[in-house]
């Protein structure tokens, strides 16, 4: 059933969401820095790792984030779990590189016809790729676990972003649940009067589906007209141009920014 | 053979978030009954509706619906003998038509297409929504969806039918005629479980009372007996009826010895009352 | 399509991110003040929508993933540069809240999936509307749909070709794979886009009075002047 | 100064897929007062509640509130002052905890921080939702749903409070104190609409009712002469109260002359009829 598995997706995404939240309202180092100074902090280390060309320094590197998610109470293991993924496609697709690249082998397999040779040039390119990819995987999460929704928003405004655009962010972000919400009343009304299962593919299902889609469509649009209305009501305004003031610089902050830089000028003057 | 048709066990639910709905319920319901599920808001009379509909499954415990439990595999199936009706009419409704999301059930059950729209076309008139046949179900008036989702439960015939809170929102003549229909559907033999808050309907809806509270059954009896209790009532958090309110002063005052819950019943009572009391005098 | 931080080389990131930031302001000075009761919602809707399916995203070979993208619809529904701006706040959301996507790759995946995914399919509908006059709609909208995933599939891969050796692999296989992994999620998001768009030329004609694509639509116009 | 908060003129109104939902409908609503709207499902109340609260804009005919009218451009000048609660709870309720929902309006009323905290904390406890606080609505019993969508309004403490079946799917003791809410707010001078099934509750949550079918005006009057009005109440397919039904009965048998239309006072007329009952015959 390929509709019920992605749902289950919807509704995990939805669940993380707001497992986000919990996150950052711990009381950890980065969660007290200024958003808009991890932004660029983040944006800092992710671009210098695209310069650093040596497997030992970015393995080095990729001590910072962890220290970092210590430091700021999110478990090691939500930052690995979270973290898995990508760097795992990235090892996956460039695999073939640990064969193809010419060089002094390292490994030689023999499979009666093919003979496979694993080259050390080819162990470091890859290597090289997958650790950059997981260190900046982990910088985005450690920014994204340590700020809220409503955080991010505020950034998002101290950065000039105009504000219906801020706007049209957070009710994005409140539909997302609404038509979650909507997708599984229809999924469970039709669970509930479906006794018998049909598992074949042909033209009269997919026309079920496509008219089960376009009903989901129209109704969720139609709820989140009246949501919509509920929100207008109790003062949502698309056009509200109220700014919201830029959380100022603490000492803290620069003394954040001060550390981070001298770290990573070590690092490279090593 | 045994003639409960819903047999509930010890039944603990929790739902994902961690909210503790139901902490251990048993009761049983016999075959033909009609009983009402009460209870203040919150005390677990949906969740409880949907795990006798094998929609949701017990943490602990088990729920046995025609000696089948709910958790088997072939449930599903069984649920064809099942009808229910959601609480919120949004949960039940999902087609483009009225009429499709109506004939929904028993094409799925594979009836032939000339009884479908037969049933179909009676249940329509019956509920009074020929005029909305063709209109889209999530564009109705509120009380219109919930008659909609009524009729998609009705049609299909079942021989246990659990509806959800099925008066609210509808207006007085359609809910007189709801319990009408539901009574003689009891009395051609289906089991009708209702939970409601609406206790002026009460008399009419059910035999048999089943008050749960903060998940666990406070108390169960005949619907005359419940609706006097007035501790168990409190304890329940609910309020005799405005009938049941008003004998009972007469009661405390010493004028009748038993309550009449019903407005007919209420009339003969007090001519009765009057007669007495004239002769009395005399 | 998604692409992480750590993929795209110093020079593609700079490139990306001034060609994208160049259509950021256009489509904001078209869009400003124009947004009425009846297409907030839509956009916000359409928006949390797509941000949705693109989560339901399968792995594929290339580096990337594939998902829908849902620019066809957006374009198509909103108007190209309303479209913009909602696909945008999905990858900026995307980003920030799951790390889909790389915050020095969003200019990238901007002008992948929010400019060529979203003006492609726009301007393949708009022209066919000029030349036949609204008949046979929902095939151009297939179309569309399908054009724009290929070809914003293929500028994905040409960025990733020209990040070498940041990327590992060059034009002749990044660009072959993203092309041909997109093709088929390319035909289900043009069955999806014409649905959708389907359904509201049916059921709700009046929330398309604001797409400067389907708006010369004479059932479009129709309900324009009814709700008027 | 005119006295009419509300001003409803020729409205008719029809929405996009065509349904005609109002024909023509005017009326008046004074500043202080409690108005019911009756009818029959689908008959045009919860389309009217809309257009009242400025949220659709009527076809022809116009709608003044506060003397303005309810078009789009003063529409941020009205929703200060009014309350509107929607019929469906899922409609209204919108964030990811119920305090956050409660407190949605008032911060937009940009009303002081402590103040929000402390008009939030109150209503928590007047609606007896304090243990559902930090829970996300979409996550609650129906009726839950329903008592914080009505949170959600009265926090913000309007001039104008219009409601759409607030009392149903509450159990009876929420409706007890839903009721004796209104009424204290009422007597502060708030405005009340609501619109409602529940004819049990009229006489206590309106003095006066508006009945409209099929979208145009039926009649109004005082709640007691409407309840009475059989002919009335038959047209737009409504009953009377149980109470009244009893003694519609007394009457007809010419014991009593008019009907009370509240338990307490069918009590006293009891009592009273007893009485004379007694001493006539002696
Ligand atoms: N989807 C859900 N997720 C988490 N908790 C839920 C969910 N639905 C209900 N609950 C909780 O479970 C408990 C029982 O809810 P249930 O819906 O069974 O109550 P109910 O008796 O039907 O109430 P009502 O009279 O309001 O309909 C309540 O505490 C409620 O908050
Ligand atoms: N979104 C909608 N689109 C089209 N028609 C609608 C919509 N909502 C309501 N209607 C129709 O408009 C008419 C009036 O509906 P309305 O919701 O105002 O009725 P109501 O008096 O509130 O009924 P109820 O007692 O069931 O709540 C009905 O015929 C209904 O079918
Ligand atoms: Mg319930
Ligand atoms: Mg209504």
């Amino acid at each position: 059933m390929p509709l019920k598995t992605s749902l289950r997706d919807l509704v995990e995404g939805a669940e993380s969401l707001v497992y986000v939240e919990d996150l950052s309202n711990k009381k950890g180092l980065l969660q007290s820095i200024n958003p808009l100074v991890k932004l660029a902090i983040t944006l800092f280390m992710i671009s210098a790792s695209l310069f650093v060309p040596s497997l030992s320094y970015l393995a080095l590197m990729c001590v910072i984030p962890i220290v970092l998610s210590l430091a700021s109470k999110i478990p090691l293991r939500a930052l690995l779990t979270r973290t898995a993924l990508i760097p795992f496609f990235a090892a996956v697709i460039s695999l073939p590189i640990l064969f193809i690249t010419s060089g002094a082998p390292a490994l030689n397999a023999n499979f009666g016809l093919f003979n496979l040779t694993v080259t050390i040039e080819g162990i470091q390119r890859f290597l090289i790729f997958t650790v950059r990819v997981w260190f900046c995987v982990a910088s985005l999460t450690l920014l994204i676990l340590s700020m809220g929704f409503t955080a991010f928003l505020k950034m998002l405004a101290s950065i000039r972003v105009p504000s219906i655009v801020i706007q049209l962010f957070s009710l994005t972000y409140r539909y997302l649940f609404v038509s979650i919400h909507e997708i599984q009343k229809v999924l469970i009304a039709k669970e509930a009067r479906t006794y018998i299962n049909r598992h074949t593919i042909n033209l009269e299902s997919l026309r079920h589906s496509g008219a089960l889609l376009a009903t989901i469509f129209i109704r969720t649009y139609e709820r989140s007209e009246r949501v919509y209305m509920a929100m207008k009501s109790r003062g949502f305004d698309v056009n509200n141009t109220n700014k919201s003031s830029i959380p100022p610089l603490r000492k803290k902050d620069l003394l954040f920014v001060a550390s981070t830089t001298v770290i990573f000028g070590l690092l490279v003057v090593l | 053979m045994d003639d409960a048709i819903v047999k509930v066990k010890e039944v603990q639910f929790s739902y994902p978030g961690g909210v503790n709905a139901l902490r251990g319920v048993s009761f049983e319901i016999r075959r033909g009954e009609k009983v009402a599920l009460l209870g203040p808001n919150g005390s677990g009379k949906s969740t409880l509706i949907l795990l006798m509909a094998g929609l949701l499954t017990p943490k602990k415990g088990e729920i046995t619906v025609f000696d089948e439990k709910t958790t088997s595999k072939n449930f599903q199936k069984l649920r064809q003998r099942l009808g229910i009706v959601f609480q919120d009419p949004d949960d039940q409704l999902f087609t483009q038509s009225v009429i499709e999301d109506i004939e929904y059930g028993p094409r799925n059950l594979k009836i032939p297409e000339p009884e479908v729209k037969e049933r179909s076309a009676h249940i329509l008139s019956k509920i009074g929504i020929q005029h909305l046949e063709n209109r889209p179900p999530h564009r109705l008036s509120f009380g219109e969806k919930k008659k909609v989702s009524l009729a998609t439960a009705l049609v299909l015939k079942p021989e246990l039918l659990i509806l959800d809170e099925p008066t609210a929102n509808l207006d007085l003549v359609s809910r007189r005629s709801l319990i009408d229909t539901l009574n003689e559907l009891n009395c051609e033999g289906t089991t009708v479980v209702v939970s409601t808050h609406d206790v002026e309907a009460l008399p009419e809806l059910a035999d048999r009372v089943i008050v749960v509270s903060h998940g666990s059954l406070l108390g169960e009896g005949a619907t005359s007996d419940v609706l006097q209790d007035s501790k168990l009532l409190d304890v329940a958090g609910l309020e005799p009826t405005s009938i049941v309110k008003l004998f009972l002063k007469l009661k405390t005052m010493g004028l009748i010895q038993d309550v009449p819950i019903t407005v007919k019943d209420g009339e003969k009572k007090l001519l009765e009352l009057m007669k007495t009391k004239t002769e009395r005098t005399t | 399509m998604h692409i992480p931080d750590g993929f795209l080389s110093p020079q593609i990131i700079i490139i990306t991110f001034a060609i994208t930031i160049i259509f950021w302001i256009i489509a904001f000075k078209r869009v400003k003040g124009r947004l009425d009761e009846r297409q907030v919602p839509l956009m916000g809707l359409l928006t949390a929508l797509f941000f949705a399916a693109q989560m339901m995203n399968y792995p594929i070979v290339g580096g990337t993933t594939a998902h829908l993208l849902g620019g066809a619809a957006l374009g198509i529904i909103l108007g190209p540069f309303a479209g913009c701006i909602s696909m945008t706040i999905i990858l900026v959301l995307q980003a920030f809240l799951f790390g889909d996507g790389g915050l020095t790759a969003l200019g990238a995946n901007v002008l992948n999936m929010g400019i060529i995914g979203v003006f492609v399919p726009a301007f393949i509908v708009l022209a066919f509307n000029k030349i036949t006059k609204g008949k046979g709609l929902l095939v151009w909208v297939f179309i569309g749909a399908f054009a724009g995933d290929v070809l914003a599939a293929i500028a994905a891969g040409a960025e990733l070709g020209f990040s070498q050796p940041v990327f590992q692999y060059g034009l002749n296989v990044a660009v072959p794979a993203m092309a041909i992994n997109h093709s088929v999620i390319g035909v289900i998001e043009g069955v999806v886009t014409a649905v959708l768009v389907g359904v509201l030329l049916k059921l709700r004609p009046d929330v398309l009075s604001k797409s400067s694509v389907l708006k010369s639509l004479p059932a479009v116009k129709a309900a324009q002047e009814n709700t008027e």
